[in-house]
């Protein structure tokens, strides 16, 4: 089980801000993958992950990355801070 | 290093006398305030998301990271979320050093990076639309100044 | 465009945010404070002469040019003159804009020429000396970044 | 006449912060030639003149700068504000 969680606008197509999640992926693009063939809102939500980013464990990282050990993914558009 | 995360408002000169006062070693305090601006006349609120956790790991390592760079005496980070009226403080940044070059450096630094790297995000409530505020190309780009 | 030139202390803060409240369209705040530094820790006081008359004038103009180079909705400017102690405050500069880089420039921009066009001179009294300070090539050298 | 006026070593050295100085000369050097000439304290100010800045009517200025109709003159060390 893993804890994946949203902010800003991918949140809102989402439309929850996290959620537990039971996944056998191997990289954040397996995930991506799985969940955008769950449900039309993920698909709206990941349509362009060139838009997003995503942090493992509360650190910034990449979409090949592995998953394995990760308790926690977010998936955000780029920040705009300050 | 103080570095705060919150959703209170907070009083700029105030947090700045705090930072700079009793300095016997320092010559140069830079600050800087980031405002909700309202372009166009019309913004309501400026609503900040941020992810707990993450803000304060991220804040902490761009600031430490700038502490040591710049051989600053100390560093301010404070950084608002929640919904914002128009014209009040967002965020401020301070830097303490033996030197304004350093000073003003270290300050310019900690901007584009909390710009781009702290995980916050705006969003524009106006009368008639609620907009994300987009990244821009250029502060992605002032990264690569560092 | 606010420029004072005094012998009282000033409190940098509550200056700031006179400086910056109520401004709806401006997004970035800057400021600069320059504080009596005792390097060796044997400062006494930090004498600083002017040129009354010609110091007005020079900072007037300095900061006009910044105004109208970065476009900023407004700057300010307050140096003092006399006998000051360690770890006070000499002088500050604030600048606010649209943007944050703007803000940051003029900032600098004013720094660099305050300290080599305007006519203050610092003399450090400490107990067995007292020691015009001299300007440094480097200070002079910064002028040219603008 | 004109209004001499020196600031930081340059007054220490000439001993008066200013002075009104009956002179024909053309230009800054001049005045400072016919300075330096009368007693050892201006001597002393003006030995290295690539270390003083000029002031003409409160505009800083050159050297070689003409006098005509000038009311104020002012000799000091680079400033060092800030």
């Amino acid at each position: 089980m893993m804890n994946v969680m949203y902010f800003a606008w991918v949140r809102e197509r989402i439309g929850v801000p996290q959620e537990q999640i039971d996944t056998q992926a191997a990289t954040v693009a397996e995930l991506v993958q799985e969940l955008t063939a769950r449900e039309e809102r993920y698909a709206a939500a990941f349509a362009d992950v060139s838009a997003l980013r995503v942090a493992l464990d509360q650190e910034l990282s990449e979409f090949d990355a592995p998953l394995a050990g990760v308790r926690e993914v977010a998936f955000f558009p780029p920040m705009t801070g300050g | 290093m103080l570095i705060r995360v919150q959703s209170e408002v907070f009083d700029a000169g105030a947090e700045l006398n705090a930072f700079a006062q009793g300095r016997h070693d320092v010559g140069a305090v830079v600050s800087f305030t980031g405002v909700v601006r309202d372009t166009q006349g019309d913004l309501q609120e400026m609503q900040i998301e941020h992810y707990p956790g993450m803000t304060e790991a991220a804040i902490s390592a761009i600031t430490q990271d700038a502490v040591t760079r710049w051989d600053l005496a100390d560093a301010l980070v404070i950084h608002r979320f929640g919904a914002l009226k128009p014209g009040v403080p967002i965020m401020m940044v301070a830097t303490a050093a033996a030197h304004r070059v350093a000073a003003f450096e270290a300050a310019d630094f900690l901007m584009d990076y909390l710009k781009s790297r702290a995980p916050f995000w705006k969003k524009e409530i106006a009368a008639d639309h609620a907009t994300w505020v987009a990244a821009k190309d250029a502060d992605e780009d002032a990264l690569k100044r560092w």
